[in-house]
């Protein structure tokens, strides 16, 4: 739990709260230009209408951790709080600690950054979700089968947190051996490509373990395509628009969603909160499990 | 102002200027050209003569003055328009289209005036172009090669072969046999006395007087950027000409004649050259006095033209080249440079000079480590070597920092003689040292040779036009075929000579 | 090369069929490396030699082979377009949005091709009255266009499905462009690619509009003094280009069926290009064929497939695309000795 | 231009500074492009024109600067390098492992600019002896360093910091390298930048070594008859280039102080390509200055400064961006009527 009264709140700052102007939030994500940008962005916006302050919504095009550097450097200076998404943790944490330093509060959302003194943090836990992932994998495969785990980006943050909570829940069960981690690389025709040829090379898969958005209705297309979801059982994460088709159509088994848009709202919130002197914790906004039985929750949008 | 005979001119040049920065290249020409004469246009390097002959072609636009095709003010905006009007221009910088085909090339025109969907005629094409060289006595150029491959002489052969089937009205030929051989240059005359005959009008730009005189029904002299005057060819003689161009009477430098023989006998071997073997020469072995001019004469495909790049050791070679009695190593221009050989190559566009660079940097280019320090170049030395060699040279420029791709092509010779002349070179090889150079620059690099020959240099002339071997050289090798075929000195050394074992079969 | 007869460099194989021209051709160097590749690749995996697996790398190649065709163009035409991995971003998600948007199809895919014409235009007339370096003109095109494509789907990601507002029946036609199988067997992408390649060779070697091309790449001094307008023949072949691009992008979006303006063919202008080269063309202009970089489009595609069969790490595999590169064009180097 | 004494096109104002001569020479449009850039800012933010953001700015352009330095000697000498993204990854990396395995500071930095330089040796061997144009070589080596680059790092990232075996000593300079202010007020990159540019200057416009780079790239050929050694040359330009990405590489592992192979310098090759040839070298070799590149690169990175300080979406952005280096190169091209 973070309190204002233990935080050097900058004097500017200070003196803007006192005169009842509206504070100025940024928000930055990770890469504005993938899929769940608009869905915090939603978020965002919902919460500077309700706590009435402003907020931008801020980031690199493409995951580019110097980008996102630069960007908050440049706007330090006008900035009232900050919440963030880190490209990569470890890039990120000493920038978050100097704008820590002068005095301005900082919150992560989506992507913690633990190494950072950051406030609090809104979102997934994204290790747990990759464990939940790995325990819904068991599940369907019924305890035995052989995994591929695919990923766009086999080495961003939350990538590498979710595999590690997915190979953990796969290891605790001895029929299920885990062949492979596939980096796709980001172009979905070249996702498709990819999983495409994993699955000629490997005639005995028995199931998918997508860590994201985009490998997942990829696979899902795949096992629809070649009429194989007997034989392929497919976990991933998030309800893009076609993975939801395929939920329903059972080529892909179960989907984790992470709530985008409540993350947003919470990363604004918790700074408005936080500068009016109510004291802020971690939010969780939970893991959302979707399989063809309640996917229909979702399905009419 | 309207001559009375502007009405029978095909074009009239009335009043034309073109400005380049910081030259006047054309400064209010006028001339009137007839159907169905030869009319030559000459004058030293750098007069405008391709200026000229850029904005008949519609490549340059003049800054002033006005342009009278059959007696209608025409502006020539594009070489479209230019082709229109019945021109078509031979230029004295090739341009071909390297990476295709001999026959490609000539119909380029035919091809670009079809609509882009129409099929090529490959056929057709081929039949045409065979039937163009054929014309100018090339039958045995096969119409498929590239045109990359080519020798330059057979490119210009190209480049005329294109222009002589457009059927044109006003030919324009600029220095159109400058790489040519003597045989081949007799037949370009016989095709431009054709096609007067068929009432072509040719504008013929030489700095080769004899054929000028031989050719021509008018003559205008140009200097620079004016129009001194227009003359019928009847009876003038060279002197005037040449008087005409240079604006004053040129010393006895043109009216050399072969020197005594044997003045460098006895002097020592400078470079002696056994059993080199290289592309397109096999077996090939003299040796060169210091202080002696040794000419080098042959056809287009005897190997002279490989020669200095095999002496130099740009390609690869077998057999011993020596100069003092070191041996040279190929493949290292530096190593060769250091033990004494300079090279001044064929085709000054393309490997002689660097011509994004500047004058200053031109003349030191072959000799950095001495204009250097500590690897730091010395800036005032070498201003000072720059404007030495362009003084001694006469070269026109406007400053030394002037890029060379700028000059005239006889200015840029003079500066890629001069990078040579500052390595202080014990042999100086030279390949076409004068190729469209006027007379006076001519007669220039004449006395700079054989000044640097009496300072004991060994100077080695490769060169296709027999006059300057005859004037220059001691002793004379013809090579045909790759091999030495005759060994001329002293009154042996003669044009009849020179061909007869030349063409030897 | 140096003993080519027919059209030179052009298209070595074209006037009259015989195995020594072809050995001679400037194909060969490539053409040595992926015979080498598939014999390798047949004995060390089971799964290369089968049908299935070769029709799958058909379709794999097709996209990247329909945009290497039109970059062969701009390369003969002595041009760089950098701006196409965009283009197919742009075109295809526009064409997607059009249909979802429940246009019929003919007016959604026309004005999807439009998009792209119109940014090759834009690129031609930069790159030519524009006086600007085409590397330049197409680099900055890169970033606008995909800006424009951010800006268009506000990042979201385009899916073309019924739920979204297609039409059932327009879905039909459009997914089979991209999914279907001509005769149940050959993938309609690589239907495509066959169609465009050939066209392309014929207008390349035949007519007189590729004669232009070669013609303006080859020596653009040349081409003008010969009444061949320069700057026309370029700006065709970068509309060309942008109509390919368009083209592969409104397939790609068809066979996924959805795409992502932050995602979709990021990249890709590099792909593109290598494999062009690798087929044999030349930055410096005029130099280049179709078979060409159908070879080289092969070669990259077979090594891709080749790597995962192979079960080499993904790692290695960017590893080993990279030395395959170099030795395919170096093999064309190292084994010709004299070169015009 | 026409009047420059000295080494003419080179490095107009090299011999003898004068307004006049600084207005004809070949960066004006690019510098007139950059003022009114400037100004515009100045005038349309509050944030633009204060100390802290005009070092922000300086820290910002430093790593792209460093690298289009070296890339500007090699596009003068007529090649080009594509490696550059992936050759600042591996050798960044190279030398994060090594501190972090324990090694004292000056040894693994050492072995990291040494990587760089073998890249680049490699480079310049295969374009010149190799007989491999330099876009395809370098292309190659793009691909197999960022392969060599994942294997050596396992796709993990790699952290420079205690926790993770650094010595406390050696980390407090590496860090100080990266993050550190001299004077507590210019940041060490942007130090490091200005040393390198006015090295570079100095041994482009004052020393054999840059004559020759000049040289070889205007005309190979001229240049191997003025008994120049055009491989050698190249090989050089490439060398240092190599080193040069592997300095940047290594100064953004310790500014950050943390990388990932599979990232890290993404794609950096086109923006360090665009901001020189921006600053008015050119592709086809031969041309080039320090000066221009510097201003390249500053256009480039004020560019992004204001857009983010205007708060301008970063789609939008995006746009901007291709907008910026089009207009900046045109501003050049279109202001100068005559070209030699
Ligand atoms: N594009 C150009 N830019 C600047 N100056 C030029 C240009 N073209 C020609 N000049 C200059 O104009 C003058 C006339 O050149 P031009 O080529 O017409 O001479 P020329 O009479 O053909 O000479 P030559 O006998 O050497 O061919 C020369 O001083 C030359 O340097
Ligand atoms: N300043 C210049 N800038 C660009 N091009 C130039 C310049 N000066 C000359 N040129 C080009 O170089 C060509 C050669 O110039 P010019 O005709 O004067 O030399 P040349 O004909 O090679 O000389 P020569 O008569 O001695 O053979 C010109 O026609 C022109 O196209
Ligand atoms: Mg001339
Ligand atoms: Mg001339």
């Amino acid at each position: 739990e973070s309190k204002l009264a233990d935080f050097p709140l900058a004097e500017r700052i200070k003196a803007k709260v006192d005169a009842g102007q509206p504070l100025d939030i940024y928000v930055s994500y990770h890469d504005v230009s993938n899929e769940f940008a608009p869905f915090m962005k939603a978020g965002v916006a919902r919460a500077a209408a309700e706590e009435k302050v402003n907020a931008s919504f801020i980031g690199p095009v493409g995951a580019d951790a110097d980008g996102q550097i630069s960007e908050i450097e440049t706007l330090m200076g006008k900035m009232d709080g900050l919440a963030i998404s880190s490209v990569s943790t470890d890039a990120l944490a000493p920038l978050i600690d100097r704008v820590l330093a002068a005095g301005i509060p900082v919150v992560t959302f989506n992507t913690d950054n633990p190494d950072s003194k950051r406030l609090a943090f809104a979102g997934q836990d994204l290790v747990q979700s990759g464990r939940e992932a790995g325990k819904l994998m068991a599940k369907v495969l019924g305890g035995k089968g052989k995994v591929m785990i695919t990923t766009i980006d086999a080495a961003a943050q939350w990538s590498i947190d979710r595999e590690t909570g997915a190979r953990e829940a796969l290891k605790a069960e001895p029929g299920i051996e885990v062949i492979q981690t596939l980096n796709t690389g980001t172009d979905p025709q070249k996702i498709y490509s990819a999983i495409e040829n994993a699955m000629l090379a490997n005639p005995d898969l028995t199931g998918v373990l997508s860590l994201e958005c985009c490998s997942t209705p990829a696979a899902g297309t795949w096992v629809e395509r070649n009429k194989a979801a007997d034989k392929v059982k497919v976990v991933g994460f998030d309800l893009l628009d076609q993975t939801v088709g395929l939920v329903e159509s059972g080529d892909i088994q179960a989907t984790i969603d992470q709530a985008p848009e409540k993350q947003g709202f919470a990363a604004v919130d918790l700074l408005a909160k936080f500068v009016k002197g109510e004291p802020i914790a971690d939010v969780d906004t939970g893991v959302g499990i979707y399989t063809k039985e309640n996917i229909a929750e979702v399905a009419k949008k | 102002m309207t001559h009375p005979s502007s009405q029978d001119a095909i074009v009239k040049i009335s009043g034309v200027t073109k400005r380049f920065p910081g030259v006047l290249a054309l400064d209010r020409i006028s001339i009137d050209f007839r159907p169905g004469e030869v009319h030559a246009v000459i004058g030293e390097n750098g007069a405008g003569k391709s200026t000229l002959m850029n904005i008949l072609a519609g490549d340059l636009q003049p800054d002033g003055g006005e342009i009278f095709v059959d007696g209608k003010p025409t502006a020539i905006a594009t070489p479209l328009v230019s082709r229109a009007a019945g021109i078509t221009v031979v230029y004295q910088e090739l341009a071909l289209c390297p990476t295709m085909s001999v026959a490609e090339n000539i119909m380029m025109s035919d091809m670009a005036a079809r609509s882009a969907v129409s099929i090529v005629p490959r056929d057709t094409m081929r039949a045409e172009a065979r039937a163009a060289l054929a014309r100018l006595g090339m039958a045995r150029l096969d119409p498929d090669t590239r045109v990359g491959r080519l020798s330059v002489a057979e490119m210009q052969l190209v480049e005329i072969a294109r222009a002589i089937r457009q059927n044109a009205r006003l030919l324009v030929l600029d220095e159109p046999n400058s790489a040519l051989s003597k045989r081949e240059s007799e037949r370009l005359f016989e095709v431009v006395r054709q096609l007067r005959a068929e009432g072509v009008t040719v504008i013929y730009v030489s700095h080769h007087l004899a054929e000028v005189l031989a050719l021509a029904d008018r003559i205008t002299v140009m200097r620079d950027g004016r129009t001194i005057e227009t003359i019928a060819n009847d009876g003038v003689s060279e002197d005037r000409l040449i008087r005409a161009m240079v604006g004053r009477d040129l010393d006895a430098a043109t009216q050399w004649s072969l020197q005594a023989e044997g003045r460098s006998a006895g002097a020592a071997v400078a470079l002696s050259v056994e059993n080199l073997t290289a592309p397109g020469l096999s077996d090939v072995s003299f040796s060169v006095r210091a202080g002696e001019i040794l000419g080098i004469g042959g056809l287009p495909d005897s190997g002279k033209d490989g020669l200095g790049e095999a002496l130099f050791g740009l390609v690869e070679r077998s057999g011993r080249v020596t100069i003092d009695g070191r041996e040279l190593r190929p493949g290292d221009p530096l190593a060769a440079i250091r033990d004494g050989m300079s090279l001044v190559p064929a085709d000054r566009r393309g490997a002689g000079g660097l011509l994004s660079m500047s004058v200053a940097d031109n003349v030191v280019s072959a000799s950095l480590p001495r204009f250097s320090m500590a690897g730091f170049l010395r800036r005032g030395a070498i201003r000072r070597e720059a404007r030495a060699q362009v003084a001694r040279l006469d070269a026109r420029i406007s400053h030394l920092g002037q890029r060379l791709g700028t000059l005239s092509g006889g200015n840029q010779q003079k500066i890629i003689l001069g990078r040579s002349l500052v390595t202080n070179p014990r042999v100086l090889v030279l390949h076409e040292p004068t190729r469209g150079i006027d007379v006076g620059a001519k007669a220039e690099i004449y006395s700079i040779l054989r000044g640097i020959a009496e300072e004991g240099v060994a100077v080695v002339m490769i060169s296709s036009e027999i006059p300057e071997l005859i004037m220059n050289a001691e002793r004379v090798l013809v090579l045909r075929a790759g091999r030495i075929t005759g060994e001329l000195s002293g009154a042996g050394v003669s044009e009849e000579a020179i061909l007869a074992r030349a063409m030897a079969s | 090369m140096a003993d080519t007869v027919g059209t030179g460099a052009r298209a070595p194989a074209m006037d009259r069929f015989s195995m020594s021209r072809l050995l001679r051709a400037r194909e060969t160097g490539v053409f040595v490396a992926l015979v080498a590749l598939c014999l390798f690749l047949a004995f060390a995996t089971d799964g290369f030699l089968t049908s299935v697996n070769l029709l799958n790398i058909g379709r794999q190649i097709s996209l990247l082979g329909i945009m290497a065709v039109g970059m062969t163009f701009v390369l003969i035409s002595g041009e760089v377009d950098l701006s196409v991995g965009s283009t197919y971003a742009f075109s295809g998600l526009a064409a997607g949005m059009l249909i979802i948007a429940g246009w019929p199809l003919a007016p959604a895919l026309i004005v999807g091709l439009l998009t792209g014409m119109a940014i090759g235009l834009i690129n031609g007339v930069l790159s030519t009255y524009g006086r600007l370096p085409s590397l330049i003109a197409t680099l900055g095109m890169l970033s606008m266009v995909r800006g424009a494509a951010l800006i268009l789907t506000n990042g979201q990601p385009v899916t073309v499905n019924v739920r979204n507002g297609a039409d059932a029946g327009v879905l039909e036609t459009f997914a089979f462009m991209g999914q279907g199988y001509l005769f149940g067997v050959i993938p309609m992408q690589l239907v495509f690619f066959i169609i465009v390649a050939a066209l392309a060779w014929v207008v390349l070697s035949y007519t007189n509009f590729g004669f232009k091309v070669f013609a303006v790449g080859g020596s653009a001094k040349a081409a003008r003094v010969s009444g061949i307008s320069v700057n026309t023949v370029k700006i065709c072949a970068f509309v060309l280009m942008g109509l390919l691009a368009a083209f592969a992008g409104i397939l790609s979006l068809a066979f996924l069926p959805s795409g992502q303006a932050g995602r979709t063919g990021l990249g890709l202008e590099l792909d593109v290009i290598a494999a062009t080269i690798v087929g044999g063309a030349s930055l410096s202009g005029g130099e280049g064929t179709i078979l060409g970089t159908i070879l080289g489009v092969l070669i990259i595609g077979v090594m891709r497939n080749g790597l995962v069969l192979m079960g080499v790490s993904p790692f290695v595999q960017e590893l080993m695309i990279g030395l395959v590169i170099i030795i395919a064009v170096g093999i064309d180097k190292w084994t010709m000795r004299r070169r015009a």
